[in-house]
């Protein structure tokens, strides 16, 4: 079970809160794709935008170019940190071993890091999500909702984040109906992260899953997940959306088969945690955003699941009072 | 013609001469193109230019542009040695990141003390780089099929492979998000010193391996005999045949020996950086070290010219947002660069076989004209 | 034919005047002042040295080079050619020295290109292009087969079908540069029977040739040109070949013969039952008899190839080139893998050793193509003298190249063999064809070689040059150098050799006295016409 | 003097030697006999994929940008000018498709636009390599790397300040119709979902290729012969080709060699920007940053493994197509059924070996490759992803060591040209 992410105390005391009066400066360190990704890196960007206008907050915002070394991510940190700006927010765990050794040289600089819990220090606030949770609930709806009991997951790139989605929707879709039938594909294998940004790849693979009896195809997939969608559109089946309420964001032709979509509060994580910067509560170490906390969830735009809403809340309960435990590995 | 012509296309050492003026006059057209498309997206280019320096002026970023520099260069000198003999190695990056990972699995299991461990991390990783190269070297020898496209699929193999291999139940270990293999332990870290005033942070020992290599580079081709039997295969095939040399045979060693160098390409980082192989690990080298080594004309100094400038070029990224100019910039100015330092090349290299023929026909025909002219 | 064809020419305007042509290449005056007029109908010959601006003269009345100053006049009125395309409108038709000809193309596709005849605006008539080739062909005995690739055609052939290109055209005016060089001489009459019906239809054709006696025989005219200019016009009845030389060079023809024998009982090298399959039908079990191959249907490259040379002795191989010389030479070089039979030089079997096992063995080699297989154009000359020659003292120590050691002895082969060059690092690409080949000759004697492979060592060699290489190799067989000797230029393979084989479709046919036959003779064998001697 | 062969005399003039020929008959028969393996081996494993329209449908929509890429390498190289820079032209393509379709309100729009942005790439190409005769291998590695960052650089002022766009990415494109064969649709779904012997997998072949196809697939498919008739047989191509071969034999007929030069690149771009914009158009409906993936490369690879000729390329495209569909829809099975058939085909290679060829070692070889295949095929039931993620790659390599063809390429690929160099 996940505990709340309020109820998360460092051992060590946090120092004080900046003045008030100055406007923070917030430096944020994009993963590869950056802002505009439509996917993960947009999420936290969306959080740091709500808060700048809530806050009035001063940005500044770098991206990241493919096959850097950490040396080159913890350049970028530095160049935040002794530039003025803090705190300073790092998007994804790629930046884990660099956040770790640069807050250790600005002690008196905050830093976050979103999806890892391994870069820990005494300034370091950890923003880690309990993906799987979110994952079993759509798991759960698309076994509920799969007519033909087969059901499929389309994962970008076969790395362990993009395994701990496979697994909770698997995990869920059993919970359901143990012999359900569940397709599973990778689109790239690391280093090559090219399927993330390959629609035409996930149309494909989310084709041969609706011809092989699927009717309902999760996909966290990033870019590429647009294609899933077309692929469900051209079957005229159903598709489960991911990190944000995809039902919302994809384009109107489209949007109608996203029955449901996993989200992870990306955004509301930096928000929270610019909120609590500039109140001055920000508190180090492990903010674990669950379903408990509200970090995870399942949307219901559209109200096509709205005929098994109860079942997936049940479940929801079950996971939060720890009935339920969701495997992170397939 | 003045005396200082004379002398400039005469005598004078041209290569010394142009191998300098032509790479910065290209830069500096590069500087040009850079700050037009500037200039139309509405920054200053002066701010920009001033900025870049600066930043790459500071010691940290030295030492940074030094320890990268290392990692291009090696794959630079990779890519050159299949180029000096017409083999187009695009599979420098599928070899290093295999060698690295499967080095790194050995490093992490500390089999030996030390020293001997980062010893045998790297002879893993030339070993395996080796090897991977040379299929693609047996199968031009022996099914005649084109090192272009064996090399380009073995880089998909090789993700393929190395996806498979860093897997929990395998050779990775999963910590939280990331996976990675188990790290090399302490005592076998490379070396590094705060050579640069200012800052703390090291410059890796493998800047020493590199310019080694490089060095290593330039006497075997220049050198050796198998270095000239190496340079005499990519200038002409068929006179190299006649000469004696086995064309078969040196593709082969050709290969391994690309191969084996970029094993080590991914060795600045694994025993100077990260001490594992992770998700994190650099992809890409290889395609980074075609345009070096094309950029320096895979020559030992240019490539290092050539490295260095490009790293900087990554290192200035950060900058130039910091600016809020966009970090694609930084491509455009380097595709810009490869191609107007060739351009420069080229027509700096007509210029010098005019000069020289002229040079040669003069000294041979000024008897024969006052003869011809007295007929 | 001459008298007539002067008559003719007097009445009328001359087909192709030249006044003033100069022309300068960085640092070299290719062209200057040139004069030349050429009557219609006449068969106007332009003779001159290796570079004396033969070519260069021609490239421009072709258009493919443009005249620093002078006039071009076509019948009577100037011109101004920026491209080949408009001389060829001018009715000018160019066959160039050396061949230009895709050979990866069909005969149809080279002949056409450029004017290409058309169905529908786009797409080209095969059909008609195929006829008209064909009429051609017949009309002047040209024997060319339209669709076959051009690859796999032989010298002659090639020849018919840049000729062939420009009668296409259907120019009135043809410039052949050089086209006896590759020819036999039962070609070259084949050829200058067709010259004639040209000349016979109104045709205009302007002739360049080394062959001095070949000129005297087809020419109406003659215009000699030295270092650039024109020297001298004459009329072929008023000169003989010697004096032409001389007005070429201002000295003596020198001559390739041999005095006294200096042949051994002593054998260096033992060819028997050397046979080799043409590639493509799959790999050939080893040691196969050529009958055996033979009753399968497999083609034979070479067949049967037996014969010795002695210390001291000199081989003539004389053949119409693509008859296995080639293959013949690769193959005692060790470049191409050989069906069956044995080689053994100075006793030891080398049938299995690699080529460089053999030149270290002690064979020189002097390749046809001194371009392609014996240097490196784009290599200074003290590394061309390492190639071929990487394993050995002065240019090695151990697995390092010695600098110094190759540059003294480049230095020495330069002085020894008169090579012009301004230095030894200078590209070879920069010396002249002659220039180039006298190194060459140089690096394959330094090596003290018990035998040496020279093929076609004076082709296109002006004749200084070809007299100094001509010495070498005497003074080496004098040494007991045992040569084998593969030339197209049969006063070369007659003067030098001791004995003479002549091969056709990659057999053995004939063994010659070169004491007793003359060029013609061995021609007609060469060519399998069946005369007996 | 005896002179024994009396014939005539020619030169050894080659009689045309056994050499295999691979006429239209011959390609029918082979793949003929390649469906009824497939169907062998899809009774065999259960792995009814491997012959559906909808691999088929697949295969085709992933061959297109691949063979498109090829043709333009092939516009490219057959004029003697070697493309490395297909990538960025195809990235080019991507971009400008998006941006034309959206622009324009049209996705024919979008191709015009597409082949116009790779053509840009193919005319800097030309620049560089003809006007300036630079190392044609370093221009187009440069035209890789500019246009990848001129694209995304575009995408930050283009494609973010558009409702549903991004940095990154476009917003969805307009669609464009597709075109079934009217009729015989449904019958043949039901046909191929009986399952039967041989008869299934023709039907499921034949949906895939007749139903719901794009028009710009259509296009794509047509612009194969079409480049093979303008190449062979117009006079246009023929100029191109002579400039690949013999450029200065071209010169010296007063073909300007520059002018065709420039053409062939600037289509070779034009075509693998085509390429991209399919990707961006009709694949994946959306411009996505990166979406290319390498497939301008692997369109370069299906050139030179189709021998520098279209139909070639085309099958070089399809095989990568198929291996690529199958492993992307049923990955573990299909490529694990592809495993048997890998294993049939390699014995039916070592019977020829030992029959026909009489190469005793070389058939032993073949044949322990077999039992091998045929080992993991047996002890395996599925294939890791991992593994199916380069089927299409492993292939392209086996195909090409198998087939051990001896390729040509142009004679003047590659090397720069100097108007008036003749000598
Ligand atoms: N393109 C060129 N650039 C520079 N110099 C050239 C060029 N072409 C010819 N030359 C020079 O012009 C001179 C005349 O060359 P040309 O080819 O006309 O000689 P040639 O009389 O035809 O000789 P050969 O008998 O060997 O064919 C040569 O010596 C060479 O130095
Ligand atoms: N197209 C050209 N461009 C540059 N230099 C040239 C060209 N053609 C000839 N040369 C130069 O002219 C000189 C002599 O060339 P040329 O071909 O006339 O010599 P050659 O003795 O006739 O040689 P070959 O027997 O090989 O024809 C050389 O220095 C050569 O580099
Ligand atoms: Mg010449
Ligand atoms: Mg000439």
């Amino acid at each position: 079970g996940g505990s709340d992410a309020k109820d998360e105390t460092s051992a060590s005391a946090s120092s004080a809160a900046p003045e008030a009066k100055a406007k923070a400066k917030v430096g944020l360190a994009y993963d590869i794709g950056g802002r505009g990704d439509q996917s993960f890196n947009d999420a936290a960007a969306a959080g740091l935008d709500k808060a700048k206008g809530e806050f009035g907050l001063e940005t500044k915002e770098l991206e990241t170019a493919p096959g850097e070394t950490d040396a080159q991510k913890e350049e970028r940190l530095r160049l935040l940190a002794s530039s003025g700006f803090n705190p300073v927010i790092a998007v994804g765990f790629a930046y884990s071993a660099s956040v770790k050794k640069v807050a250790a040289e600005f002690p008196d600089v905050k830093f976050a890091i979103i999806d890892d819990a391994d870069a820990t220090g005494p300034n370091v606030s950890n923003l880690v999500f309990a993906e799987e949770q979110g994952s079993f609930l759509v798991g759960a709806a698309a076994a509920l909702k799969s007519k033909k009991g087969n059901v499929g997951f389309v994962g970008g790139v076969e790395v362990p984040l993009i395994q701990k989605f496979e697994a909770g929707f698997v995990a869920g879709a059993k919970a359901v109906k143990s012999d359900i039938k569940i397709q599973t594909k990778y689109l790239s294998q690391p280093p090559d992260f090219t399927g993330f940004n390959d629609p035409a790849k996930g149309k494909t693979a989310a084709q041969g899953m609706y011809d092989g009896g699927a009717d309902v195809v999760y996909q966290a997939a990033g870019g590429s997940g647009g294609g899933v969608f077309e692929a469900a559109k051209a079957a005229g089946a159903m598709a489960i959306g991911v990190d944000s309420d995809q039902a919302k964001t994809a384009d109107a032709a489209v949007a109608d088969v996203i029955i449901t979509s996993m989200l992870k509060k990306i955004d509301v994580a930096v928000y929270d945690f610019l909120k609590n910067f500039t109140s001055g509560s920000v508190k180090a170490g492990e903010s674990r955003y669950d379903l408990k906390a509200g970090g995870v969830d399942f949307s219901t735009t559209g109200g096509k699941i709205d005929d098994i809403k109860a079942q997936l809340d049940e479940y929801k309960q079950k996971i939060v009072n720890g009935e339920i435990t969701v495997p992170t590995t397939p | 013609m003045s005396a200082f012509m004379e002398r400039l296309t005469g005598r004078v050492k041209l290569d010394g001469v142009f191998a300098i003026v032509a790479p910065v006059l290209a830069v500096v057209f590069a500087g040009l193109v850079t700050s037009v498309v500037l200039l139309i997206a509405g920054n200053s280019p002066a701010d920009a230019f001033t900025t870049l320096l600066d930043q790459g002026s500071t010691p940290r970023i030295i030492v940074l542009i030094l320890n990268t520099s290392a990692a291009y260069y090696l794959s630079a000198v990779a890519v050159a040695i299949g180029f000096r003999m017409n083999l187009f190695n695009i599979g420098v990056d599928g070899q290093y990141r295999l060698a690295a990972l499967l080095a790194a699995a050995v490093g992490g299991a500390g089999l030996l003390p030390g020293v001997l461990n980062s010893l045998l991390v790297v002879l893993v990783a030339v070993l395996v780089g080796a090897l991977w190269a040379s299929i693609a070297g047996l199968l031009k020898v022996t099914r005649g099929v084109s090192e272009v496209i064996s090399t380009i699929m073995l880089n998909a193999i090789a993700t393929g492979l190395t996806g498979w291999l860093l897997t929990a139940d395998r050779l990775g270990v999963l910590s939280g998000n990331a996976i990675g293999t188990t790290p090399i332990p302490e005592d076998a870290h490379a070396p590094g010193w705060a050579l640069i005033p200012g800052t703390p942070m090291q410059v890796n020992s493998f800047l020493i391996v590199a310019i080694i290599v490089g060095v290593g580079y330039a006497v075997l081709l220049n050198r050796t005999r198998f270095g000239f039997n190496l340079r005499a295969t990519g200038r002409s095939e068929p006179a190299a045949v006649a000469s004696g040399v086995d064309v078969k045979r040196m593709v082969i060693s050709a290969m391994v020996i690309s191969g084996a160098v970029a094993g080590l390409v991914g060795m600045p980082e694994l025993l100077g950086g990260s001490f594992q192989y992770s998700l994190n690990f650099p992809a890409g080298l290889g395609f980074t070290g075609i345009a070096i080594a094309l950029l320096g004309r895979n020559n030992a100094v240019g490539m290092a010219v050539g490295a260095l400038l490009w790293a900087f070029l990554d290192s200035s990224s950060n900058a130039l947002q910091i600016l809020d100019i966009s970090k694609e910039l930084v491509d455009i100015m380097k595709g810009v660069i490869v191609l107007s330092v060739i351009i420069a090349y080229e027509l700096v290299h007509r210029y010098r076989t005019v000069a020289a023929q002229r040079r040669v026909s003069r000294e041979l025909a000024a008897p024969a004209e006052v003869e011809g002219a007295a007929v | 034919m001459g008298e007539a064809a002067i008559t003719t020419a007097i009445a009328t305007d001359p087909a192709v005047e030249l006044t003033g042509i100069t022309k300068r290449f960085p640092g070299v005056i290719a062209n200057r002042d040139v004069r030349l007029s050429v009557a219609k109908g006449h068969i106007h010959a332009i003779v001159g040295e290796n570079g004396a601006g033969k070519s260069t003269l021609m490239k421009i009345l072709y258009g493919m080079q443009r005249p620093d100053e002078g006039e071009i006049r076509i019948n009577g009125s100037a011109v101004s050619f920026h491209t080949p395309g408009d001389a060829i409108g001018a009715g000018i038709g160019m066959v160039h020295q050396h061949f230009m000809l895709a050979d990866n193309l069909t005969v149809l596709e080279n002949v056409i290109l450029g004017s290409e005849p058309r169905k529908g605006g786009l797409a080209i008539d095969f059909g008609a292009a195929r006829k008209k080739i064909r009429e051609l062909s017949d009309a002047y005995g040209l024997g060319v087969e339209p669709d076959a690739l051009v690859e796999e055609l032989g010298v002659g052939d090639r020849q018919r079908v840049e000729i062939l290109k420009v009668l296409y055209r259907g120019a009135r005016i043809l410039i052949l540069d050089e086209p006896t060089a590759v020819l036999v001489p039962h070609e070259v009459d084949e050829l200058f029977d067709n010259l004639r019906v040209l000349v016979r239809e109104g045709l205009t054709i302007l002739f360049i040739s080394h062959k001095l006696d070949e000129v005297l025989k087809v020419a109406d005219a003659i215009t000699v040109i030295r270092r650039g200019t024109t020297v001298a016009s004459v009329e072929p009845s008023g000169v003989t070949a010697r004096k032409l030389a001389e007005l070429m060079v201002g000295s003596e023809l020198p001559s390739p013969e041999t005095r006294e024998s200096t042949v051994t009982d002593v054998v260096t090298l033992e060819v028997s039952g050397l046979t080799m399959a043409a590639p493509g039908h799959g790999p050939v079990p080893k040691g196969t008899s050529a009958e055996q191959l033979k009753a399968d249907g497999v083609r034979l490259l070479l067949e049967d190839i037996s014969f010795t040379i002695h210390k001291g002795e000199v081989l003539g191989i004389a053949g119409v080139e693509g008859n296995g010389q080639a293959e013949l030479v690769e193959a005692i070089m060790g470049m191409r893998s050989i069906t069956a039979g044995t080689i053994s030089l100075g006793g030891a079997d080398i049938t299995a050793w690699s080529t460089l096992k053999r030149r270290e063995g002690g064979i020189g080699f002097i390749p046809e193509d001194r371009h392609r297989h014996g240097l490196l154009l784009e290599a200074p000359l003290w590394e061309n003298r390492i190639l071929g020659h990487q394993t050995r003292e002065p240019n090695v120590k151990g697995v390092w190249i010695d600098r110094a050691g190759a540059r003294k002895d480049t230095q020495r082969i330069v002085d020894e063999y008169d090579v012009r060059t301004p230095g030894i690092d200078v590209d070879a690409a920069a010396l002249s064809g002659g220039n180039q080949q006298k190194l060459i000759v140089g690096r394959e004697m330094s090596g003290e070689p018990v035998l040496l492979i020279a093929s076609h060592p004076t082709r296109g060699v002006d004749v200084g040059a070809q007299a100094a290489i001509w010495d070498h190799l005497r003074n080496a067989r004098a040494a007991g150098l045992a040569v084998l000797l593969i030339s197209a230029d049969l006063d070369e393979l007659i003067g030098l050799s001791d004995s003479l084989k002549v091969i056709l479709r990659g057999r053995i046919v004939a063994d010659v006295d070169p004491g007793a036959v003359t060029p013609e003779q061995l021609g007609s064998a060469m060519t399998g016409a069946g005369e007996d001697t | 003097m005896t002179a024994t062969d009396v014939s005539a005399g020619k030169p050894v003039a080659a009689p045309p030697a056994r050499r295999f020929k691979l006429t239209f008959p011959v390609l029918l028969a082979g793949l003929a006999g390649l469906v009824i393996l497939l169907s062998v081996a899809r009774l065999v494993t259960g792995a009814h994929d491997i012959t559906s329209g909808g691999t088929i449908s697949a295969a085709l929509g992933l061959a297109v940008p691949i063979g498109l890429a090829g043709l333009g390498g092939l516009w490219s190289e057959r004029a003697g000018v070697v493309n490395i820079g297909l990538e960025g032209m195809m990235i080019l393509g991507t971009w400008f498709g998006a941006w034309g379709a959206l622009q324009f309100h049209s996705p024919w729009a979008g191709v015009v636009a597409g082949a116009i942005g790779g053509a840009i790439g193919g005319a800097i190409h030309a620049l560089a390599t003809v006007t300036f005769g630079v190392d044609q291998i370093i221009s187009g590695v440069a035209i890789n790397i500019v246009g990848l960052g001129f694209t995304q650089y575009l995408s930050k002022l283009v494609f973010s300040t558009m409702k549903g766009g991004g940095a990154k990415q476009s917003p969805r494109v307009p669609t464009m119709g597709t075109f079934d064969v009217p009729g015989i649709g449904q019958p043949l779904l039901d046909l191929q979902n009986k399952r039967w012997f041989l008869v299934s997998d023709v039907a499921g072949i034949l949906h895939g290729i007749t139903q719901n196809v794009s028009f710009f697939t259509i296009l794509a498919i047509l612009l194969v012969p079409l480049s093979f008739y303008l190449l062979w047989r117009t006079a246009f191509g023929l100029r191109i080709r002579s400039c690949g071969e013999r450029p200065v034999a071209a010169e010296s007929l007063g073909v300007n060699v520059y002018l065709y030069k420039w053409i062939a690149v600037i289509v070779s771009g034009g075509l693998a920007g085509l390429g991209g914009a399919f990707l961006s158009l009709i694949a994946a409906g959306i411009y996505r940053d990166g979406q290319t993936g390498g497939r301008g490369y692997i369109g370069l690879a299906a050139m030179i493994f189709g021998n520098w000729r279209p139909g070639g390329l085309a099958g070089g495209a399809a095989l990568f197509g198929y291996t690529d569909a199958l492993q992307l829809r049923q990955g573990g099975t299909s490529v694990h059924a592809l495993l048997l058939v890998v294993a049939m085909l390699l014995a039916a290679v070592a019977v020829y070996q030992l029959v026909r060829q009489r190469r005793n070692r070389a058939a032993l070889v073949t044949g322990i490759a077999t039992i091998a295949v045929f080992a993991v095929f047996a002890v395996t039931d599925t294939v890791p992803d991992a593994f199916t993620s380069f089927t299409p790659h492993l292939t392209t390599l086996l195909v090409l060591s198998l087939a051990s063809q001896r390729l040509r390429m142009p004679a003047a690929d590659g090397v720069p040209y100097r108007r008036g160099q003749a000598k």
